[in-house]
This record gives C-alpha cells, structure tokens and sequence, in this order.
C-alpha cells in the first residue's frame, strides 16, 4: 500500500476518533467548557468557509467577521422578535450570507491580492457601525440578549440530548452536527470538479481560463460559500453565547481568529481549520484563565505572564513562532513529517508531498 | 466658505499623518511585498517611548531624535529577527506574522508602559491658532504639512541621488539580479523597515501631543492609512502621499456636509477605494505587477 | 473616564471624578420594536410600597440555590471587567475593591446582619472579559455554576451586564452595583439588578437644563455624542428634557468613540455658534472637543459628561475647559483640600498598603467607595442569603458614612425607586486653580432618575 | 600558472534532489570556456553553485582562494561576475541605473567613464540611456546585463545561456561583441550554453555536462570535431 493510502488511512482513523470524543464532551465537561468546546467549533466551521476562499482560492480576506456577524444577527433577531425556532432560522441565515457573499465577491474580482484584504478589512470595520445605525433591541444596544425560554431546544429533541438546566448541551450538539455536515461538504466538494477548478484558479487563474474553467464564477462562488459558513457559524454563536452583539474591536479579532486557524491548522486542507480553531480558542483560554490564576501570585511573574494585560502579547509571540516552526500548519506539518517518515523507510526515492487536497 | 477652507485644513492635517504611516506601508510593501499590520501597534511603541523620555525631563526635540533613532534600529531588528525567518514562506504566514506583532506589541505596551492616558506631552513647537476672517489655520496643521513635504524630500533625495538608494530600489525591484551585482539584500530590506519604524515613529510623536496618548490611539488611524496606501496604489511613495491627503480631506468635508454618513465616517475611505479600484485595479499611482499577495 | 495619571513628575495629579462605567457603553438610542415591549404594570418585582409583601419575588428562583457561595466564614463574590486589550485601564477598580476588602477582612470581615457577632471574610473571584459581552456572559455563567458565587459585583459595562441579565435574573443571582449609569437597571422586570452609585446621565442632562432655564432660556443647544448607547442617551434626554422650553438643539454630530480625533466635527458645531454646547463623550474626546472649540473661538455654556472629570483630562484642555459644568458624586481624592477627611486618610493608608494603585485616581476611589457600599449592603441583610441580600438592596436606606461620598449625600433606594446614585455636586473647571470647584448646593434627585429616563429606554 | 577559476568535486542540488554528482572543471586567465548541455543537465546549477546563490559541497577556488559557501554579494565583490538565465534586468530602474547598480563593488572614481564607455559599446543602450530597463526588447536587455555584469571590472564573467530567447542574427552580434572583449580587453569567460556552434566559435575550450557529470571535455576545435558533440549539440 503506498505511503499515501496509508496517510488517508490514519486521516480517516483519526477522525473518527475525534467524532467519538467531541460526542460525548459535554457529559464529560462542565456546562462552561462545554460552551468553550461549541466556541471551538463554531470558530472552525467560520475558518473551514474561510479556507475555501483563502487556502483553497487564493484570496485572502479579513473580514469574515461581518459575515459571521450577518448570521449572528438575522438568527438572533428572528428568534427574539419573531419568535421563530433555531433551526428555521438556519434557512434564511445561510441564503441570506451567501447572496450577500456572492454581491461582495463581484467588485472583488477586479480587486486583487492586498487590495482585497483591505477591502474585506472594511467590510470588518464598516459592519458593527451599521447594527448602531439599524439594530436597537436589548436595553437599546445593538445587543441582542436571548432568554432561556427563547433558547429552549423544541419538543422532539430527546432529554439526554438537552438536560433540562444545561441548555448548553442543545447548543453544543446543534453546533457539532452542523460542523461535521461543512467537514463532509468540504470534504466531498474539494474533490469535486469545483474543488479542482478552485486550486487551478488560485494556482494560475490565465491557465485555468484556457482549459475553459470560468475563473470569474469560481471566485464569486467561493466567496459566497466561504459567507455562508461563516454565516452559519454566526448563527450558531447565538445559541452557544445567547447573544449577538457587534463592536469593532471584537469583529476584526473574530476574523483574524479565523485566518489564524487556517494558517496554524493547515491551509488548503479540510481538517487544517477545524484543528486550528481548536488550537486558538484552547490557547486564549490557557492564556487569559490558567496562567494568571497560577503564576499571578508569583512576583516578578505577576506583572509578565501572570498579568492578564499580557495575555494578547503571549498569543501574539505563540503565534509567531507557531508559523516559524510549522509555515504549513499542522496537517502540513505532519503530512511533511509522514512523507520524510516514509522516504527515510522504504529507501524508495520519496514521493513527492501529497497532493493539497487530501 | 470660511467653514469649508477650516474643514480642508483639518482634512490636510490628518491627511499629512495618513500619508506619513502610508509611505511606511508602501517602503515595506516594496521590500518585503506585504501588508505591515503592526506598522500603527509600531508606531505606538515609539510614541510611548517618545513619552518615556519627555517623563524623564528629557528635552522635547532630543526625545523626538532619540525616539527616531531607536525607532530606526527596532525596525532592523525586527526585520532581521522576526521577518526573514519567513521571508520566503507563503504570503498568508507573513500576514499572520504581523498580525502577532499587532497583539503583542499593543499587549507589551500597556504591561511595560501602563495602560492609563497619558495627556499634556510636551511639544516640539507652541499651539496657536490663527484665524484670519474665521478661517483656523493652526500650527500643528502647519507642522505636520511641513514634516510631511520634509519627509519626501528626504526620501526623494535618498531613493534618487544616493548610492544606497539605488540599491535600496534595485533590491525592492530583483533582488537575485542585485545580489549578483554585490548588493548586500538583507541589509536593503532591514533598511526598509528601519525607515518605516522611523517614519511611524515621527507620526507619532507629532500627532499624539495633540490627540492623547492611549493603548488605542493608532487604530483608527491605521485603518485610514491603510485606505490611503491601497488608494494610491501600494507600490508608490507618491500614490501613499496623495492618496494620504484625499483621505484625510474626504474625511472631514464627509463629517461636516454629509450629516447622515457623519457617524459611520468610515465608509468614506473604503468607498473610495472600491471606486478607485474598479477603475484601475493597482490604485492610482500602482504599477500593474502589485495584484499577486 | 478618568485614568489614573502616574505623574512622576510629582505635581499632585488627576482630580478624579469617578463616573466611568458609561464611558464603556451604555444607554442607547430608542425604538427596537422588543417583542416584549415592557408593559411597567403586571411585573413580577415591584409591589405596593407599603413593604410588606417583598420587592423580588422569589417564586420561580431554582430551589436550594439561596444560600450558594457562603462556606463556613467566607463569603465568594464574583465580577467580570476588562483586564486585557484597549480597556484595561479599568482594572484600577479591580485594585481599590480589592484595597477595602483587605482592609475589612482584616479587621474581621463583614458581620451578617450587624450586631450578630457572625463574621465573614469576603472572598472576591476576577475574570477578564477584555470587554466583550460574549466574555462576560461566559464569566458570569462559570462563575455561577463553577466558582459557585454568592453574588455578582461591580460587573463593568452596560452591553457585558444586559448580556447576563436572562442568566441572573432566572438563576436569581444578585447582580450588585453594576459599574453603568445606564437606566436599564430599573427595569422592573429584572429585580436581580442593581446599578451602583454612578450618577445615571438622564439626570447629569436635567441639572444641565435646569441650569439652562434659570441663566439662557431660550439657548441654542449644539450636541457632540459618542456613536454608542453612552452618546445616545445624552441625546435623546435632551430632546426630551427640552419639550416645553424654548431650548433647541441646533445641530448634533457623533464621533467613533474608539478614535479620539473629534476635530472636523466640533468645527462643524462651532460654525452654528450655538449658545450651549452638551459634550456627551468620554476619554481623550472631552479635552480634543474642548480644544477644538477654544481654536474656534466659539464660547459656549458647556455641559461635560461626568466620566470626563478627571485632572489628567481637564488638563490636557486647559483654559479651554474654564467655567464647564459637570457633575461628581464622590469627594475627589487627588484634591488637597480633601484630605483631611477621615475617610479620605483610612482610603489612602489602605490603598497604599494593600496596591500599587495610585490613590489619587477616581477610578479606584470608586473601587473602593463601591466594595464599602457591598459590605454596608450585607450588614443590612437579616439573613445571608441571595434573597435576602436582594431584598435589602432594593430597599436600602443606611446609605451614610460609607465611603468617599459627598457629605450630606444619601444613597438608597426603595419600592419605588430603583437607583442609588442619585445626589450628586454640581461643579464647574476653574482652569488657574487647576481644579474644579462646587456650584451651588448638593442636588438631591432621589427618585426622579425612573420618570427623567426615556420611556424606552427604562423599559427595553 | 594556477587556474583562475578551479571547481573540483562540485556536488550541488536543491533540497533532496541532488544535481550535480561531482563536477570538475576550470578556468585560466584570458581563457573563453564553454559549458555544452542540454536542458536538466545542471548547467545553470554549475553556475549558481559558483556564485552561492545555492548550497553545494567540494572545492571553488577563485585565484587559489575557496569561495563556495560565501554569500553572492561576497563573490561579487571577489570579482565574479553573473549574468544570470533571463537576463536579470532590474526592471523599475533605467539603463544608466542599471549600469550603475553594475559598479556597486567599485569605490572608484572611474564609474560614470566607464558608463559612458559601455553605452558606446553598445550603442542601442546609448540611445535608451534613461529608458525603464522592462521596457525594452530581449536583445537590449541581454546587452544591457552583460554591459551591466562588465561595469564591475570582474576578473571573471559567467554567462547562463545569453543566446535563450533572441533572434539568431542578434545571437551572432551578441558572441562576436563577447569574443571582441575576450581577445581585445582578456576578459576570461565562462558561458553555458545550448547553442554549440557560437559558443565554441569564440571559446579556447569547452566540456560536456550530461546529467550532472563532466563527460567530454577538450579544445573548441576538438569539441567541434567530436561525432558526438556534432550530433547532440550542433544539429548536424
């Protein structure tokens, strides 16, 4: 069996393994860690719509924040104004990110490379302002409070699924359902002649053309499905947080947060985002929770890493020297290591690193 | 009308600090073909030192050089130390690169120097304002005009009549070629974020005086600097000037005639830039080659 | 708000009027059709004020919950401020509430109810939530479920405390003294609120009115606000304040409250030459609004929000700020002529000792007066419970001598009146004495916070 | 006398794929020497190798000096001079900035004579003087870069195939202009190539890389007359 078979093989044996363990996280953790465990997920499935755009198609974008925030805020205001249910809100959140992705995709085909990240910047920068303009609902905020009652998982959910008193759990398996739907969708359409057509117009976009792949429609329907799974990761948020809220601080770190998990989990690779999400979210709580409960009392400590002014300077140095040691993230990373692994074995001259798209 | 030349004035004061942090922007996009995330997080260290200084009783135009000159070498080092490691990896990793230094040094910033505000930074020249037949001209518009026009004087004369300047242009343009001519191109790239780091720093030594100095102050700032580069175009030092002072003039004439975008102020530079882009995709003043990240 | 100002240089700094929490976020504008639009009667809170039957009904709180976070002698608070990003500034609360529970922990600690001999030490549980409502609520959920807190205190920020709201109010925790003059926190149908002593700004606006009548009654009135909930409701209190007079608002212009460069639009402003300048805004806005007028040569009656009250800020204005007025609640620290107060001597040896905090700061004499008034709260509740703890908040009247509050001023509440803060100094800026001075008596608004506030805004 | 250039066990590559196997080869003063091979054989490498723009192992010796290892800039300023595959132009600067980009190395006075000199040389670049580099046709620039390589005085000139992509008449013109400056001013060259018949027109001598390895190697005339040569390289 070829050393590529076999990586798939321990890809797939993995998986399901971690399938097994994030089934039954919220009977092992307590109602907060679950929340942080959904927070996880929901950052992955935002950087998995991510990673279509900018590790599969080549154009990078900071400012998914706004498109998870659209989600957010049509769920959030369906179900606090309207009444509606949670899922149902999912039919109208994921059209809407998308459409709305697609009309941003247009004007981004003639704005290429750092234009286009500087674009999306102000998309990031220009969306909290217009919820001030438009949005006034809990306490006149642009904040969108939901209520237990609000939150309640309908009737045909069984018990075990949504202890009464730990809502947290109906929100942690909606949000786990939903990311292992985008993993298989992502899964399925990387090796779909779409997925091809992505690479080949990230690759070169004039070649593409010549064999007939219309590199002006992928780019638009990669910027609209990247939308929709951020989207759609906002509308999970609401459940997880119980809440929608926008400011201009908190959107531009949502989507550095997102391109962060790309990069250290793996562009261009299905399960890369998901693990890279895992990775920030874990890093951020061991940063600005367990450090300074432990090392604030320590004095020279205290005002270094014990102190959670800190905190971002600690990610921030982390993150540099995470991309220094793994420039491929860590589905690259390992891929390079099972390659150098195999050649070292079997003698054979090494194959050359699987193709991106495993 | 007297309204409306105030208004310019403002727009061409905060215009001449877009366009100085977007020249930074452009000199590190031409050596290292990046976007610098943490060129505002650098400047604002500087200016906490500038501040350091001015609360040690150091004179002010002394804090300012020392602060310039510091500045100079933290951006070499950080060249050196931070961003050649990854020069040659994928542009994605060199954003997420500056993005960590963006969080740090905000972060080093407020554990080292205090997060409280700092107000009443000593001044390198006297605040007055005139106002003949109701229009203010102020000297700090004055002054950062001034610094601004010196500015590209100086990089005028450097990039044009120098010997390290040719090679700094060659380095940006092929470095392989300017290796093999003896151009040493490490050295060309430290220079290039030295001289960004010090461009940054004078930015902000001279705005914050009048503006207040806080964890948060280069931010915004950053944001319109950015749209001032992108505006015009990412590879020209002429393009981030102009594109600078449309911004900053766009800025207030939008805050005092269009009252209904008044608070979302912000819309106005993106706005131009898409406009601008969808004409001519490099920016106003971009070559064609500056699309690929 | 005010920042503390480490001044090496020595020269006794920062006035520090305390009035933050609304720099962080808070009233907002009208409207948002809530589907539960509040209807104030039928609530499950309020109740006839003869006191009999209690504030906060306890009827669907979870069983056995009551008497969570007390073990043996110590009671666990929990609270929830920005400790990390761009406003870590506020941790200076963090170091004056922990100053004065050092201080009575040492002395014992708190004795519930008083005169019953039972002492507690009070146990007090930080989280960083760098500001964002998303950080708070998860805080809030674990230190109610994990950390098991007796009560919530001096949680900072209007957005962070409503994002909680659902969680305390149907866990029927305490939320105690939250750091927002936000009038939200009457809201009847949520009892488990309480704001602090901070000077709601629908009154901050009916001084500033009433002022305008008595000296130019028929002013023209020119607005700066933050574009957030804070801005907001100094505007939209105007407006109403304003029916019925023959005041007009000539023009408004808001500002991005994270940049602090208001230049282009105070120029806007002083080109209407209005007589009257409102200044709803925090931070470095208040003296580049200040400046930004003094350039124009445009000489106003000026209102400054409170939060701006700090000599670091006023300072910076110069001669500019002369003769604004403004409000302050609390007896300033960094004012030589108070320091011979008692309190004023036990809140600088204390904080001293127990922080590197620098006592001159508003902020953490505000830290410290609010951490005294918690402590006044459980002394005054006949039994150690949420409820009962609750229950005495709401109906408070020991409000004296507690910590550094203006002599004479009385904070307490009742069926009728849910806010605390509501006597307060009105004082102007005299910009060659390098500090403010009062303005005629203390006002006493007691009770008048509920009707003053928008209608909406109470009840959303 | 010892050889100008003397490159012994040569072994380079790029990563884990190794190139050159051990190449050995040298150049005397005034010499023209020819590198033939067709493409993949390594030529390029050879050349990259010399000047440190990659990593090799064995023996560079510049005058009797090991020089492998050392960074570009440093073998510039040695005096070798590289005229890379494609010409190399620095695109955004003009003819004269070129040249004078050439003379980095050099503290001498002498530098805008000898600007002046190599624009008479090659007259179309006088004629171009303040023209953006890019602007300009394959020939100048081709011209252009071995004007650009000469303005360093090197002691060494090493040319990767400076025939790719130019019309052949302006080929011929380019290999007599090379063989004028190796017999008027002793400029020793060493040029790889694929087009055998001008190369070894001007060359003393020349060798065959196949794969990596020197596998014949002698005078111009003798590689012109070996069958081999004659079928592989010269077409005939």
């Amino acid at each position: 069996m070829t050393s590529r078979r076999q990586l798939q093989m321990i890809g797939l044996a993995a998986s399901i393994v971690a399938l097994v363990v994030l089934s039954v996280i919220p009977h092992l953790t307590s109602a907060t860690d679950t929340q942080r465990w959904a927070q996880a997920l929901y950052i992955g499935m935002a950087a998995m719509g991510l990673n279509i755009l900018t590790g599969y198609n080549g154009q990078v974008s900071i400012g998914h924040g706004a498109f998870f925030g659209l989600g957010a805020y049509t769920t959030a205001l369906l179900m606090h104004q309207h009444g509606w249910q949670f899922l149902p809100t999912l039919l109208v959140s994921a059209p809407l990110c998308f459409v709305v992705g697609v009309l941003i995709g247009f004007p981004a085909l003639r704005v290429k490379g750092l234009y286009l990240a500087l674009v999306t910047l102000g998309l990031a920068v220009l969306f909290p302002d217009l919820t001030k303009h438009y949005v006034h609902v809990t306490g006149g905020t642009n904040l969108v409070a939901l209520n237990r009652t609000e939150l309640e998982p309908p009737q045909w959910v069984p018990t075990w699924l949504s202890a009464i008193g730990r809502d947290d759990q109906w929100a942690y398996y909606v949000t786990f359902a939903l990311t292992v739907v985008l993993v298989i969708a992502t899964y399925l359409m990387v090796r779909s002649r779409f997925g091809r057509a992505l690479i080949a117009v990230r690759d070169h976009e004039a070649a593409a053309e010549t064999v007939g792949i219309n590199a002006a429609r992928i780019k638009v329907l990669a910027f609209g499905l990247s939308a929709l799974y951020a989207g759609l990761a906002g509308s999970c948020s609401v459940l997880v947080d119980h809440l929608a809220n926008a400011d201009k601080v908190q959107t531009f770190q949502l989507s550095i947060k997102f391109l962060v998990a790309v990069v250290i989990g793996g562009a261009a690779t299905v399960i890369g985002p998901l693990i890279g999400a895992g990775i920030v979210v874990g890093l951020q709580w061991f940063i600005s929770e367990v450090l300074p409960r432990h090392l604030g009392s320590i004095g020279i400590l205290k005002r270094t890493l014990g102190n959670p002014a800190a905190s971002p300077a600690i990610f921030g140095i982390l993150l540099i020297l995470f991309v220094f040691v793994m420039p491929d993230g860590i589905v690259g990373g390992l891929r390079r290591f099972w390659a150098r692994l195999m050649s070292g074995r079997s003698g054979a001259p090494p194959p050359t690193p699987a193709p991106l798209t495993t | 009308m007297s309204l409306f030349l105030t208004q310019l004035m403002n727009g061409i004061g905060n215009g001449a600090i877009y366009a100085s942090l977007a020249l930074a922007l452009v000199l590190i996009y031409r050596t290292t073909g990046i976007l610098n995330f943490a060129q505002g997080e650098m400047a604002l260290y500087s200016t906490y030192l500038f501040w350091y200084f001015t609360d040690r009783g150091l004179p002010v135009i002394v804090a300012i050089l020392l602060t310039v000159v510091l500045s100079f070498i933290g951006g070499a080092v950080i060249e050196r130390v931070v961003i050649r490691p990854v020069e040659k990896s994928s542009p994605l990793v060199l954003v997420i690169v500056t993005i960590g230094m963006f969080l740090a040094l905000n972060s080093i910033v407020q554990v080292q120097f205090g997060s409280d505000i700092k107000t009443n930074l000593p001044r390198a020249y006297p605040r007055h304002v005139w106002r003949p037949g109701d229009v203010q001209i102020s000297t700090d518009t004055l002054v950062l005009v001034g610094v601004l026009i010196l500015e590209c004087l100086v990089l005028y004369l450097l990039f044009q009549h120098t010997k390290l300047g040719l090679a700094f242009r060659a380095v940006s343009s092929n470095p392989e070629s300017s290796r093999l001519a003896g151009v040493p191109a490490g050295r060309m790239l430290m220079l290039g974020w030295a001289l960004a780091a010090a461009l940054g720093a004078l930015a902000g030594c001279l705005i914050i005086p009048t503006l207040g100095l806080q964890a948060s102050s280069m931010q915004s700032i950053l944001v319109f600097s950015f749209a001032a580069a992108a505006l015009g175009g990412f590879d020209s030092p002429v393009g981030a000037v102009v594109g600078g002072l449309i911004v900053g003039v766009a800025q207030s004439l939008t805050t005092q005639y269009i009252k209904s975008l008044s608070d979302i102020v912000l819309v106005v530079p993106f706005a131009l830039i898409l406009i601008v882009l969808m004409v001519r995709p490099q920016g106003l003043f971009g070559s064609r080659r500056v699309e690929r990240v | 708000m005010n920042h503390r100002g480490r001044d090496r240089r020595g020269a006794s700094n920062s006035l520090r009027a305390l009035a933050l929490c609304t720099v962080l976020a808070l009233a907002f504008a009208a409207c948002g059709s809530s589907r539960r639009s509040g209807n104030t009667t039928g609530n499950t809170g309020a109740s006839t004020p003869g006191g009999t039957t209690p504030i906060v009904d306890t009827s669907n709180c979870p069983a056995g919950q009551d008497s969570v976070g007390v073990s043996g002698n110590t009671i666990t608070l929990g609270t929830s401020l920005p400790e990390s990003g761009l406003y870590a500034p506020f941790t200076a609360i963090l170091k004056g509430e922990r100053s004065y529970f050092n201080y009575l922990n040492a002395q014992g600690g708190v004795e519930v109810p008083k005169g019953s001999g039972k002492k507690y030490q009070i146990k007090l549980v930080d989280k960083d939530d760098a500001y964002d409502a998303a950080r708070t609520v998860t805080n809030v959920n674990s230190l109610i479920n994990d950390t098991k807190v007796f009560s919530l205190f001096n949680v900072v920020g209007t957005k962070n405390n409503l994002g909680a709201r659902d969680t305390v109010n149907s866990d029927c925790v305490p939320d105690l003294l939250i750091a927002s003059g936000a009038v939200q926190w009457g809201n009847t149908k949520f009892p488990w609120m309480l704001g602090s002593e901070l000077v709601p700004y629908p009154l901050e606006v009916r001084v500033f009115v009433d002022y305008l009548k008595k000296n130019k009654p028929n002013a023209k009135i020119a607005v700066l606000k933050a574009n957030d909930d804070f801005g907001q409701s100094y505007a939209e209190t105007l407006t109403e304040l304003i029916k019925g007079t023959n005041l007009t608002v000539v023009q408004t212009q808001g500002y991005d409250p994270e940049s602090s460069d208001v230049k282009s639009a105070v120029t806007s402003l002083a080109a209407t030459k209005a007589d009257a300048f409102l200044l709803g805004a925090t931070l470095l806005a208040c003296p580049n609004a200040l400046t930004a007028m003094g350039d124009a040569g445009w000489k106003p009656i000026v209102y400054m929000s409170g939060t701006c009250v700090s000599k670091l800020l006023l300072g910076a204005a110069g001669k500019n700020a002369d003769g604004l007025l403004t409000v302050t609640p609390l007896v300033d620290p960094a004012d030589p002529g108070n320091a011979s107060l008692p309190a004023m001597q036990l809140y600088m040896q204390q904080v001293k000792k127990y922080s590197d905090a620098d006592a001159t700061d508003g902020i953490v004499a505000y830290g410290w007066t609010t951490a005294a008034l918690m402590a006044r709260i459980l002394e005054n509740s006949p039994k150690l419970t949420r409820s009962s703890v609750m229950e005495t908040a709401r109906n408070f009247k020991d409000g004296k001598g507690i910590g550094l509050e203006l002599p004479g001023a009385t904070w307490d509440t009742s069926a009728t009146d849910w806010f605390l803060g509501e006597t307060f100094q009105l004082i102007t800026y005299d910009a060659t004495a390098g500090h403010t001075k009062p303005l005629g008596p203390l006002v006493n608004l007691d009770g008048k916070t509920a009707e003053l506030s928008p209608q909406s805004l109470l009840h959303s | 006398m010892s050889a100008l250039l003397a490159v012994s066990e040569l072994r380079a590559g790029y990563g884990a794929v190794r190139v050159l196997h051990g190449v050995d080869f040298s150049v005397d003063e005034g010499e023209v020497v020819v590198v033939l091979g067709a493409n993949g054989a390594g030529k390029t490498t050879t050349l990259r190798a010399i000047c440190g723009m990659i990593d090799g192992q064995g023996r560079v010796e510049l005058a009797g000096r090991q020089i492998l290892g050392r960074k570009p800039e440093q073998n510039a300023a040695a005096g070798i001079a590289h005229v890379p595959q494609g010409r190399g132009t620095i695109v955004d600067l003009n003819v004269v900035e070129n040249l004078r980009i050439g003379a980095y190395t050099r503290g001498d006075k002498e530098v805008d004579a000898d600007i002046e000199r190599w624009l008479s040389v090659f007259p179309r670049l006088g004629e171009r003087r303040d023209q953006q580099a890019g602007s300009m046709s394959g020939g100048e620039q081709q011209m252009l870069a071995i004007a650009r390589a000469m303005m360093a005085r090197p002691k060494l000139v090493l040319l990767d195939e400076p025939s790719l992509g130019l019309a052949p008449i302006v080929t011929q013109m380019l290999f007599r202009t090379l063989g004028d400056l190796n017999r008027e001013q002793g400029v020793s060259m060493l040029i790889v190539e694929q087009n055998a018949n001008l190369a070894l027109g001007i060359a003393t001598r020349g060798y065959v890389l196949e794969t990596g390895t020197i596998v014949t190697s002698g005078s111009a005339a003798e590689l012109a007359g070996n069958d081999e040569v004659r079928r592989a390289y010269l077409g005939i």
